[in-house]
């Protein structure tokens, strides 16, 4: 329990120094508006950046969730595959047989470039 | 290795943004090896605008705004003749090396004996917003209005995937660091893919280039040395190439060989084409990527060509060469990787021509003879007037954002810049 | 009231806050990543109840699946950034009142609830006996996830991409007729 | 953190859930109610896993189902979304009344 | 087991050391293997300081500001997290933070630098970052796969996930040996989340700095630091799980991990300069297709030896 509470204080003191860092405003003024419009290479931008950005991996990210569920059960398996042996690396080579057909049929698919 | 001097103690690095203008790549991309000197790819990072040779008139804008963009405190070097485009920046001769004068304005700057350069344009936002709209911040409804001074982006077409999300248009402009040092592009893009390409600004000439074959033509130079200056030339678009592929030291290298070319030395380009091999840019490289087709083909000229399977180049038929045996050297694929292949490959036989031609007399060659980007003042290759021009839409139309860069630094500036028709 | 006690109400509150924020804020992707703070919170209270491993997958799980969501959410909302106020909500106050019914349900249900008091007991090894678990008596629940991960992958793949079995699916991918003669109705 | 404090905060998020589903028109929002909605089983589940069972390992196995349903659920939902809006480019629940193309 | 009053200064003090170690090695390796300074960092120097000290802070038109300073500080926070739980002594056996799935928080400790660095680039509302930030988070996810099936490997001989465990399955074989593929394939996730080199897509050169575009004054060099940060904490984990951590013969504990660490830094910063960036799209490919089964093979390779 001290080692949470360790690494709790470790991630959010480190966290809190570099917040503090990056927000000190030091310098004359907080800036004009021309010195705030993004850098285009010294063009004008026409609209936000912001928008509905169109990703051209979503195909992958949506079978890269699917197969991450398949870690969250690999690691129990590697605890405790010293102890059981020949059997668990049986259950594992066919867990991952299963889940290795759904990554072929998607590179199959083409999933695996931009779309 | 290059000979540099090292950071004088006292002077910490000077980070500049590098406005180049026009005859001044090669410059900026000797100022590369002096430890004391940054160039940085945003003003963002900047203390230093270096205003590289002569800025035409239609940039000025664009410069504004890049100068607008670097925080203060900041100060201005034009570096090069021509008009002033920025009101108080420190003028400087294109002879003199602008290092010290960097240094020393970055000295003033850090103890304020110089005031930081004002804006040049003028505070406002983009668009009056405050306050309007329901709820002030300028914006109607969900989409509408120009919310803090801007509209959003409205949906449009797509190529490839038929999800028709938002049609980003956007214009990447003269000084932006990926591309060709002048040209401007108005993109339409759907997320990093390129629905549509339109010049706005060709590339800027770049005569420091040609400068010596130009200068043959009329009056005896020496062969060996016209070799030389090609050799550098391809070195440096090399250089360029893998410097934004993120090869940092294979670009060292062929900066570094280019500078030995330059001053004479002695070149070992086996050691770069190692480095370029172990740091595996061409399998990086898509095949096929940047391949025109058949009827833009036509726009092509000098190892472009060459690379494109068209082993037209003039050497074959004026007299220093054939007396020593030269042969083009011709590839078949014609994308990005045959272009960069080409430059290596003839980087290295141009050198090996300069040591075989270093005997001979200077000679004019008043008939026209092979640049590094084409033939030059040539009446028996044609005249270069009916070239048609390079559609760039076409060429890359559909690729996403770090294809299409590396299709454009796969042509030199000034080939590019004569490819899309533009005069002058 | 130990301070074990006060992490926890705060872990609690955190979870809720966030969870709350979730559906006030404007901005698609703080939305996102304020569910995965309150994921966090619960991640983390999953690990002072003892559940050395869960905990830290949760959070593991929860950081890969709210990332994905951030990106969905952008590509698919109107005003993602919430640079215009975002209202995207109807019958409020239903949902306000089901919300609010199924919490007080729950928590009577949970209050009335005399469970046996059998804690985990401090410092117990968890992650072996799941491990064992996994391949011993429950190893058909194994699997069988192992085959229903692999239907969402085949159905995530045959839904998302556009090339359907004949053509680009947004056309229909109609499969070709028997016979050609046949003109089939769209 | 005894069970009813547990429980009492996940039957919070639960409601919470209830709400974001029932209330965001955004199929893509109404996901995020679901994924709340399993927030709170999830931590049920250890809860009583770590309290009542006394570290029985079938608990741990249920929370991670849990957490296959959940990742299972999102995947699922989102090929829908992008499948429906290729094709009727539109992600509200409201107008999505009928299946014919 | 170390208590929170031990650990916290302790691995500040590891980071901070470690972080002005990757600045000298950033430098040495910028004039070793060429005299172009291409990229910019901001090093952990007095000079790196001294020009934060007086320039100017400028945001963006309207950029989400809270979530453009949350992002170094969470990078930062998960690179200390990171170092916090490699085990420093053999002797003790005892890692300033000793867990017991201490792979499983690595992997959280992945996930979260991935969202970090999608929050840095998103939060400035200008285009060439954000498709940095998109671009990186494609192959952020796809090499953490990697990762882990390599690092559930090296858990195989140990029997557990907790660190210390598997530095003492290294005692009388480290896993550079015993699974071959594994530090390679963990090299290149180490490149990713460090942003260096061939898979650093995410602040590269044809997106003018990426998503550090719009990075100025204090935001960029905590960035900087947090990047070299999460370069001494990648190092330290790897040297921890394939090369032995602490274990060595005649010098103490602590001294072998931070020269195993130094040199893994060390090979990482000269990849990092050395190699080139594939296109974005057949980088993902490569990882999918040749990669995870390479990982695949991996695991196959130490569950063998494991059954032993």
């Amino acid at each position: 329990m001290t080692a949470l509470i360790a690494l709790a204080l470790i991630l959010l003191l480190s966290g809190g120094l570099m917040l503090l860092l990056a927000q000190v405003e030091v310098g004359p003024m907080p800036g004009s508006e021309p010195q705030k419009v993004p850098f285009l290479g010294g063009s004008e931008p026409a609209t936000h950046a912001w928008q509905r950005f169109h990703l051209r991996y979503y195909p992958m990210t949506l079978l890269f969730i699917a197969f991450e569920m398949e870690m969250m059960f690999m690691y129990p398996w590697a605890v405790v595959y010293a102890e059981i042996g020949a059997k668990a690396l049986a259950e594992m080579g066919m867990f991952l047989l299963i889940l290795s057909i759904g990554i072929f049929y998607g590179w199959r698919e083409g999933i695996f470039r931009w779309q | 290795m290059a000979v540099s001097e090292a950071i004088p103690r006292g002077h910490r690095q000077v980070r500049y943004f590098a406005a180049i203008g026009e005859d001044a790549l090669a410059w900026v991309e000797g100022l590369a090896r002096d430890a004391g000197l940054r160039r940085v790819p945003t003003p963002r990072a900047a203390s230093l605008l270096l205003i590289a040779g002569r800025l035409p008139e239609r940039s000025w804008p664009a410069l504004r705004r890049v100068h607008d963009q670097m925080p203060h405190p900041r100060a201005v070097l034009h570096w090069g003749e021509g008009a002033q485009p920025v009101p108080d920046a420190v003028a400087l001769a294109p002879a003199a090396t602008p290092a010290v004068a960097m240094r020393a304005l970055q000295g003033d700057l850090d103890r304020g004996a110089r005031g930081s350069s004002p804006d040049l344009l003028p505070n406002e936002p983009p668009a009056p917003w405050l306050g309007k709209g329901p709820h002030g911040q300028g914006g109607e409804g969900m989409m509408g209005g120009t919310p803090y001074g801007r509209p959003m982006t409205m949906r449009g077409d797509e190529l490839r995937d038929g999800l028709r999300l938002d049609a980003h248009a956007v214009t990447l402009g003269p000084f932006a660091p990926m591309l060709p040092p002048g040209l401007a592009l108005d993109l339409r893009l759907q997320g990093d893919v390129i629905q549509r390409v339109e010049v706005m600004q060709p590339p800027f000439r770049d005569a420091m280039v040609e400068a010596p074959f130009a200068a043959a033509i009329d009056r005896p130079m020496s062969a060996a040395g016209l070799e030389r200056a090609r050799a550098v030339h391809h070195l440096r678009c090399l250089g360029r190439f893998c410097a934004l592929r993120g090869a940092a030291a294979p670009a060292a290298r062929a900066y570094a060989s280019a500078y030995r070319a330059t001053i004479g030395g002695r070149v070992d380009l086996g050691s770069l084409r190692r480095w370029l091999w172990l740091s595996g840019l061409r399998p990086g490289i898509a095949p096929g990527l940047g391949t025109l087709s058949a009827a833009q083909r036509g726009c092509l000229s000098g190892p472009a060509l060459r690379a494109a399977g068209v082993p037209d180049d003039l050497r074959t038929r004026l007299e220093p060469y054939t007396g020593v045996g030269f042969a083009p050297i011709a590839r078949q694929a014609g994308d990005v990787r045959a272009r960069i292949d080409q430059w290596l490959a003839e980087a290295a036989q141009a050198l090996d021509l300069a040591a075989r031609l270093e005997g001979l007399p200077p000679t004019t060659f008043a008939e026209g003879l092979e640049g590094p980007a084409g033939a030059l003042g040539a009446p028996a290759g044609g005249d270069r007037g009916d070239r048609p021009a390079l559609d760039l839409d076409a060429l890359l139309r559909g690729l996403e954002w770090g294809q299409a860069v590396s299709v454009l630094a796969s042509f030199s500036p000034d080939a590019l810049r004569r490819m899309l028709g533009a005069a002058g | 009231m130990s301070w074990a006690d006060g992490v926890f109400w705060l872990l609690a509150a955190v979870a809720l806050l966030t969870g709350w924020r979730v559906f006030r804020t404007d901005s698609m992707v703080r939305a996102s990543f304020l569910l995965l703070a309150s994921f966090i919170a619960v991640g983390a209270m999953m690990l002072m109840l003892g559940a050395a491993y869960l905990g830290f997958a949760t959070i593991f799980m929860m950081a890969v699946e709210m990332m994905v969501m951030a990106l969905f959410m952008v590509m698919f909302m109107m005003n993602p950034a919430g640079l215009n106020p975002m209202v995207m909500v109807h019958q409020h106050g239903l949902a306000i009142v089901a919300g609010l019914v199924t919490f007080a349900g729950l928590s009577a249900f949970a209050l009335s609830l005399d469970l046996p008091d059998r804690p985990l007991p401090g410092g117990a090894e968890v992650i072996a006996p799941l491990g064992r678990e996994l391949l011993g008596p429950s190893m058909l629940v194994f699997e069988s996830a192992g085959v229903t991960l692999l239907a969402t992958m085949l159905c995530v793949v045959i839904l998302s991409s556009r090339s359907g079995r004949f053509g680009p699916s947004d056309l229909g991918s109609v499969p070709p007729a028997v016979d050609p003669a046949i003109e089939e109705d769209p | 953190m005894t069970l009813q404090a547990i429980g009492v905060v996940a039957a919070g998020l639960i409601g919470l859930g209830v709400y974001g589903t029932l209330s965001q028109q955004s199929i893509v929002m109404l996901m995020m109610g679901l994924e709340l909605i399993i927030n709170g089983v999830l931590l049920a589940t250890v809860g009583f896993w770590s309290l009542t069972t006394g570290g029985l390992p079938e608990g741990q196995l249920l929370a991670i189902v849990a957490m296959a349903v959940m990742a299972v659920e999102m995947a699922i939902g989102f090929a829908l979304v992008v499948a429906v809006f290729r094709r009727r480019e539109v992600d509200m629940t409201d107008r999505l009344g009928s299946m014919k193309h | 087991m170390m208590g929170p009053l031990t650990a916290l200064p302790l691995t500040l003090c590891v980071l901070f050391a470690g972080m002005i170690l990757v600045g000298v090695l950033d430098a040495l390796a910028w004039r070793l293997l060429g005299r172009v300074p291409i990229d910019d960092d901001d090093r952990l120097t007095l000079g790196g300081l001294r020009a934060v000290i007086r320039r100017q802070s400028i945001s963006t038109e309207r950029p989400d500001l809270a979530a453009w300073r949350l992002a170094p500080a969470l990078y930062f926070g998960l690179a200390a997290a990171g170092l916090a739980l490699v085990p420093v002594a053999v002797a003790v056996g005892r890692a300033p933070v000793d867990v017991e799935a201490g792979i499983v928080v690595w992997g959280a400790v992945e996930a979260l630098t991935v969202i970090a660095v999608f929050l840095h680039g998103w939060s400035s509302n200008a285009l060439l970052p954000l498709m940095g930030a998109y671009r990186f988070v494609a192959i952020g996810l796809s090499i953490m796969l990697v990762s882990m099936f390599v690092l559930i490997g090296a858990a195989l001989p140990a029997g557990s996930l907790r660190l210390t465990a598997i530095v003492e399955s290294q005692r009388e074989l480290w896993n550079l040996v015993r699974q071959p593929l594994g530090l390679p394939l963990f090299l290149l996730l180490g490149l990713a989340i460090t942003l260096r080199g061939p898979l650093d897509y995410a602040d590269a050169p044809d997106l003018a700095g990426g998503t550090s575009a719009e990075d100025n004054a204090q935001l960029r060099l905590a960035w900087q630091l947090a990047r070299a940060a999460m370069l001494v904490a990648f190092a330290a984990m790897a040297a921890t799980v394939f090369l032995g951590g602490p274990l060595g013969p005649v010098l103490p504990g602590p001294v072998w991990l931070a020269l195993k660490a130094g040199l893994v830094a060390a090979v990482l910063v000269v990849l990092g300069h050395l190699l080139a960036r594939p296109d974005a799209s057949r980088m993902m490919t490569f990882i999918w297709v040749v990669l995870l089964p390479l990982s695949f093979l991996d695991l196959a390779i130490a569950g063998l030896e494991a059954l032993r």
